[in-house]
């Protein structure tokens, strides 16, 4: 097949998974702990930071988009960045609604 | 086996003794098919059954309008009827009609393919589609829904206590019928092409099929968890849309119009792409600036998410986020005049003949411009103030989706009808419900932008005297129109017995489909096509007939 | 040779292999076939995420309109609970990733176990969740006729901040958005159970080991996928600046 | 050819009294018809060129005079103009169209405000100088008339084509929008968004008259008290008075002139005091706590209609002083039955002529002192 870029089948060893497990523990132990500290605006930035870090993680690694193709890491992008106009778009009207002129 | 290298010409081709129609009999056979163009026959069959449904509500709502008083049907049911035309075209005929009868049939084999990447999927698309169907049936038999397609909360959440969640179900599981339909499409298109077949010599139908697929992916789901939270709130009482308690009905505007709006893309990015191939193999010539056909197809996906909002400049939105969608909603028409500018070139210096699909061609580049147009009125914002809930929306979408994606349907139905079935529909007749459809249709729907810019509100069954006589030629106009789609379901069943045998390539056109017998074998190809050429590519097919031998099997 | 002869007899295709029986009949390699089968999945988990993106919408929205109700009712929310949760969820994840790996290296007994661990951890987080329901049964927060503003107006936590009656009644849209979310997530999570117990059964009949491991890798995307959406649900609604601990 | 009498008479009744092209009745009008005669000759130049060119080359390269079509690929240059042109002419109808926008949705300051409440079939219009319609609404032209319009239910849409104004009137918050009618007569009102059963009889007329025409009617339809005398007996009978009392002790901020100032909330931010920000915190008190106060008044939302709420909106617009408010509370703290004859008589003149000069060309008679019981129950839920 001409097209579709072959490469041969990444088989992730256990090693990696195991690494990964404690990086996701502790950042969920890290994230649980920043809560108790009241970092005023910063709190949700840092939990939010955190849950993203942990969701690339296990995509990357669990879900072996780190070793498929180009197309499928593209795909995976383009669903979050649909998620993010829907979030943002929606919040610029919602922000801008205190502008004066309702 | 015999070699059947060239096309057996018009008069003396007969139908293969083999083909995908008669690789198994019985209901067991088609029911529980994978074959992607038994699929597309099995959706064709149910679209057109509830077209026909859509339309006849259609036919009762233009009825009532004839007088200004309402006297036909009673209020609630006139609110029901123009609910129920809005759901069944839209979720029933308009969403699935060309991406599942013709993208279906034909999409797998101009890539090159046996069939769609998950042919049970494809076969649970189906199915889904006709449980959703059944639903809304049901709504309908059982007492109807009168919130209208757009489901408005809170009217449809506190304030009305007809079949609000049975119609919402149905479409819940319409639209995962359509998500799976486009995953197909999107992973075939990406991983099954065939050797040679590269992005850019890909037909222009595939593009177009490429772009809906990703608004109906990334699109649908959202549709559903706005209809699932309306469902909640009318069960549990309590919800996010509830001003009462604090909710806000925006939110389900901007949920609802999130999908909405790239859906109308849904709808129409299929038609184009069936108008791209029918203006090419009709004037003999590649369409003209292909790639900026290729990419205005995917700019009109990607920036279909940003504009949602022109929905709703009146509805109470900041003037400033107005501001930003009225000016995306500019960007995005400029993809469409670019689709339209690049057919009406490929005309240049072509061999045109004026079979029925190219009728149909010339009248969806009539009126789809009209109705692209007066988009722009609408993306205006100013200009919207006066003419959003009236009867000029009302012309401006039906301008798209009857004059654009109706027209088109029919022309693709009437091109690939001797690939599907192996026989021609009559050209004459064909030819004469085309015109009869185009005139009904401007005798309809053009006299709704005057009595449009009148004021008339949308979804009204009693109005002033003095629009009249507008409703008046516009119920007119309806009666032609509905006659004029009668027509093809008469002389296309009829053409499935009389039809004269089609061969192989009755158009002489150059899409892998068009290289196969009609109608094909259930795997399409004999052994993989290899893609050596561009994708209209004339030439290759003129000195295809010179070097072969004719041997007839 | 014209490539495009119509009806060329039936000489063997030129690139014979082998040819194993699971590969479909429209799939030239094998590669191919896995490889579409992850992209439709990925595809799925696309629409799963706007699906769930609907809800978070709807959150980010109502927590900034209103944030004290949020803070309040985010405090009621066990927080123990909600950790150990996450911890058993991203253990889950990891025993089916293991899974995903015996599988691809055909290792029979590796495959039953974590597939039997994947379920066993579910079933815990399940739990975790049913208790957690009940409690909130129990404290009447469940949104609706019997929820009881007074615990907010009049909260018996001293570190608590007592809202203001309207407040309070907002209070319901946080624990509307809760069972919304939750319930949703725990919906997917049954659907995941029961679909392992499928895949449990049959890796049992030697299935998934035989180098045909795209359903398991499909699932497994899916079951990464679910946990995600709870890695984002859990900061969101259990860590809305909780107070310092004395 | 003989036409029978009954179709010729059937015609002409038919055709002379059917429209084609809205008045202009409004000051917005000529724009917005001048926008939609360019938007048209827009459409018509597109559709010319796409006609001329489809039906030019189909008639010229028809097979028969050009059997063997030329391959071309394509030409950027000819891409660029009909993307840019396009793009100029779009541009230039969004700017036109947001000029316009902004000018609808902007009521300018010295506008006459008139309530309107939307409700599942009936529009109510509420002036401030205690006209109440149901179904119409009156206006003097030539003058800036701004509406703040709320639904009791769901979503209707105010809409008056002849002044080429719409607003959606959404439950929950005021939406605003303003037109100055410049020629009489009667136009009509229209509910454009589906709001149930009977959305196609929730119409009713707009009657633009001479300012001198207005006053009559004004002073002749007025139903005695005027919204903000509403607004004080609800203001009294609902015990905002208790805590909004003026004195520098109350727990509640004072309200006298509080309206069109700029607040400072407990969180640091400012706040002008407007129509919505009144209507807000009287149902949700604590999302916005005036500096300086505990968040402890109580919500009420559900207890005051609509009406109400706009009475009491009216009735702090127009708190110049706390005279009155003390006058009930001290009033109140006698035995209820002496109530009546104390408070009646001693309806402060300043009250009077400051309603008069506020409400413009409104109430012309002053307010009957009739014994206005403090607790009148009528105005509290309509």
């Amino acid at each position: 097949m001409s097209t579709p870029t072959e490469h041969e089948h990444h088989i992730v060893g256990p090693k990696i998974y195991l690494l990964i497990l404690c990086a996701l523990l502790v950042l969920t132990a890290t994230t649980t702990g920043a809560a108790f500290i009241n970092m005023g605006v910063f709190s949700p930035i840092v939990a939010l930071g955190i849950a993203c870090i942990k969701a690339v993680l296990v995509i990357l690694f669990f879900m072996h988009i780190r070793y498929s193709s180009k197309v499928l890491m593209l795909t995976v992008a383009a669903g979050f960045f649909t998620f993010l106009v829907l979030i943002t778009m929606t919040l610029c009207d919602y922000v801008s609604r205190a502008w004066g002129l309702w | 086996m015999s070699t059947i290298l060239n096309l057996p010409n018009q008069q003396d081709a007969q139908l293969p003794k083999l083909s995908y129609l008669n690789d198994g009999y019985g209901l067991k056979s088609w029911l529980l098919t994978g074959d992607h163009k038994r699929i597309a026959m099995l959706y064709l069959v149910s679209i057109t059954f509830f077209f026909f449904i859509g339309a006849s509500f259609a036919g009762v709502i233009r009825l009532e309008l004839l007088t200004p008083q309402p006297d036909l049907v009673a209020s609630d049911t006139y609110n029901k009827l123009f609910t129920m035309h809005g759901i069944v075209m839209i979720f029933l005929f308009l969403v699935p009609s060309v991406p599942a009868t013709i993208g279906n049939f034909v999409l797998p084999i101009m890539v090159g393919a046996k069939d769609l990447a998950f042919p049970k999927i494809n076969l649970l698309s189906w199915y889904l589609y006709v449980f959703a169907g059944i639903f809304i049936l049901y709504a309908l038999v059982s007492g109807g829904v009168d919130t209208g397609w757009t489901f408005t909360t809170p009217l449809s959440t506190h304030y009305l206590n007809t079949h609000v969640i049975t119609a919402a179900v149905g479409v819940f599981i319409a639209g995962f019928s359509s998500i799976f339909t486009g995953l197909n499409f999107i992973v075939t298109v990406h991983r099954m092409r065939c050797p040679g077949m590269t992005w850019f010599r890909l037909p222009l139908f595939i593009w177009a099929h490429y772009a809906t697929s990703i608004l109906m992916v990334l699109g649908t789901p959202v549709l559903a968890i706005t209809l699932v939270l309306v469902a909640l709130e009318r069960t549990v009482g309590i919800g996010v849309f509830d001003p009462t308690k604090g909710g806000d009905p925006l939110l389900f505007q901007h949920l609802f119009w999130f999908y909405s709006h790239p859906a109308v893309y849904i709808m129409i990015l299929p038609g184009m792409a069936v108008i791209s191939e029918v203006i090419s193999t009709f004037s003999r010539k590649r369409v003209f600036g292909y790639t900026a056909v290729a990419f205005s197809s995917v700019a009109i996906a990607v920036f279909g998410f940003f504009v949602w909002a022109h929905h709703m400049f009146i509805m109470g939105v900041s003037n400033y986020s107005a501001l930003v969608f009225s000016l995306l909603t500019m960007l995005v028409a400029v993809p469409s005049a670019i689709k339209i500018f690049n057919w009406s070139a490929t005309l240049y210096k072509g061999s045109i003949t004026f079979e029925t699909p190219m009728l149909y061609a010339f009248g969806f580049m009539g009126l789809f411009t009209i109705g692209g147009l007066t988009g722009v009125f609408l993306g205006s914002m100013g200009m919207d103030i006066h003419l959003t809930e009236t009867y000029f929306i009302v012309a401006h979408f039906h301008f798209v989706m009857v004059g654009g994606m109706l027209m088109a349907y029919l022309s693709g139905i009437h091109f690939w009808w001797p690939k599907m079935t192996g026989r021609m529909y009559p050209e004459s007749m064909s030819k004469m419900s085309a015109v009869i459809t185009f005139v009904g249709f401007i005798l309809t729907f053009f006299p709704q932008f005057i009595v449009g810019y009148l004021g008339m509100p949308r979804r009204y069954h009693a109005y002033p005297p003095e629009f009249q006589v507008l409703n008046v030629l516009s119920t007119a106009g309806a009666t032609v129109l509905g006659i004029g789609y009668l027509l093809p379901l008469l002389y296309m069943t009829w053409s499935l017995r009389y039809g004269k045998i089609a061969g192989s390539n009755p158009w002489q056109a150059t899409g892998l489909e068009w290289q196969i017998q009609s109608p094909p074998l259930t795997e399409n190809f004999i052994e993989t096509p290899i893609m050596d050429h561009e994708a209209y590519d004339y030439e290759w097919l003129a000195n295809k007939h010179e070097h072969e031998v004719t041997t007839v099997g | 040779m014209d490539s495009q002869a119509i009806a060329t007899g039936h000489e063997e295709s030129p690139e014979a292999h082998e040819h194993p029986p699971y590969l479909r009949h429209h799939f030239v390699t094998v590669e191919q076939q896995a490889e579409t089968a992850s992209f439709g999945m990925w595809l799925f988990l696309l629409t799963e995420i706007m699906f769930f993106g609907g809800l978070f919408m709807a959150y980010l929205l109502y927590r900034n309109w209103y944030y004290d109700a949020f803070v309040a009712s985010s405090n009621t929310l066990g927080i123990g609970l909600g950790t150990t949760n996450t911890a058993v969820l991203i253990l889950s994840s990891f025993t089916m990733a293991m899974g995903v790996y015996s599988a691809e290296t055909r290792n029979r007994k590796g495959l039953l176990t974590s597939l039997s661990l994947t379920i066993m951890l579910g079933l815990v987080f399940l739990g975790i969740k049913t208790i957690e329901y009940h409690d909130k049964y129990t404290e009447h927060h469940i949104p609706g006729a019997n929820f009881s503003v007074e615990d907010f107006v009049h909260p018996t936590d001293k570190r608590d901040v007592p809202l203001a009656p309207d407040m309070a009644q907002h209070a319901q849209l946080f624990f509307f958005l809760y069972f919304a979310m939750t319930g949703m997530h725990a919906l997917h999570m049954i659907i995941g159970i029961s679909i392992l117990f499928i895949l449990l059964v049959q890796a049992w009949h030697g299935a998934y080991t035989n180098g045909h491991t795209s359903t398991i890798d499909n699932f497994g995307l899916y079951w990464h996928f679910v946990d995600i959406v709870w890695i984002f649900l859990f900061p969101l609604l259990y860590l809305i600046s909780r107070h310092p601990l004395k | 050819m003989h036409i029978s009498p009954v179709l010729w008479q059937f015609l002409v009744r038919w055709l002379t009294n059917s429209a084609l092209f809205p008045p202009e009745a409004s000051a917005i009008s000529p724009y917005m018809d001048a926008f939609y005669f360019f938007l048209i000759l827009i459409s018509v130049i597109g559709l010319a060129a796409v006609g001329i060119l489809v039906f030019g080359f189909s008639m010229m390269y028809r097979k028969d005079r050009n059997p063997v079509a030329t391959h071309i690929e394509g030409s950027t240059l000819l891409e660029a103009t009909w993307t840019i042109i396009p793009l100029a002419l779009f541009m230039v109808c969004f700017v036109w169209g947001a000029l316009l926008y902004f000018r609808i949705y902007d009521p300018p300051t010295n506008a006459m405000n008139i309530y309107i409440v939307g409700k599942q079939w009936m529009w109510k219009a509420e002036h401030p100088g205690g006209q109440h319609e149901i179904d119409s609404l009156h206006i003097p032209i030539n003058r800036p008339v701004q509406l703040t319009m709320i639904s009791q239910d769901v979503f209707h849409s105010f809409s008056i084509p002849a002044f080429r104004i719409k607003r959606e009137v959404i439950p929950g918050r005021y939406s605003t929008v303003w037109f100055e009618a410049t020629a009489t007569g009667t136009y009509h009102l229209f509910c454009t968004q589906y709001c149930g059963t009977d959305h196609s009889a929730m119409i009713g007329e707009i009657v633009a008259m001479t300012p001198d025409a207005y006053q009559a009617w004004a002073a002749g339809s007025t139903s005695g008290a005027s919204l903000a005398q509403n607004g004080e007996r609800l203001f009294a009978s609902l015990g905002c008075n208790s805590c909004h009392s003026g004195e520098a002790t109350a727990r509640g901020p004072n309200l006298a002139q509080v309206y069109g100032s700029r607040l400072q909330l407990t969180d640091g931010s400012y706040v002008t005091v407007n129509d919505a920000f009144l209507r807000e915190t009287i149902l949700n008190p604590s999302t916005r706590v005036t500096a300086g106060y505990a968040p402890i008044m109580p919500t009420y939302q559900g207890q005051v209609s609509e009406e109400g709420l706009i009475d009491l909106v009216e009735y702090i617009k127009n708190l110049n002083s706390n005279y009155r408010v003390q006058q009930t509370l001290t009033a109140s703290q006698l035995s209820p039955g002496q109530v009546g004859a104390s408070s009646s008589g001693s309806s402060s003149p300043a009250m009077n002529n400051r309603t008069r000069e506020t409400l413009g060309a409104g109430n012309g008679r002053p307010a009957k002192s009739g014994t206005a019981a403090p607790s009148v129950p009528g105005t509290v839920n309509q």
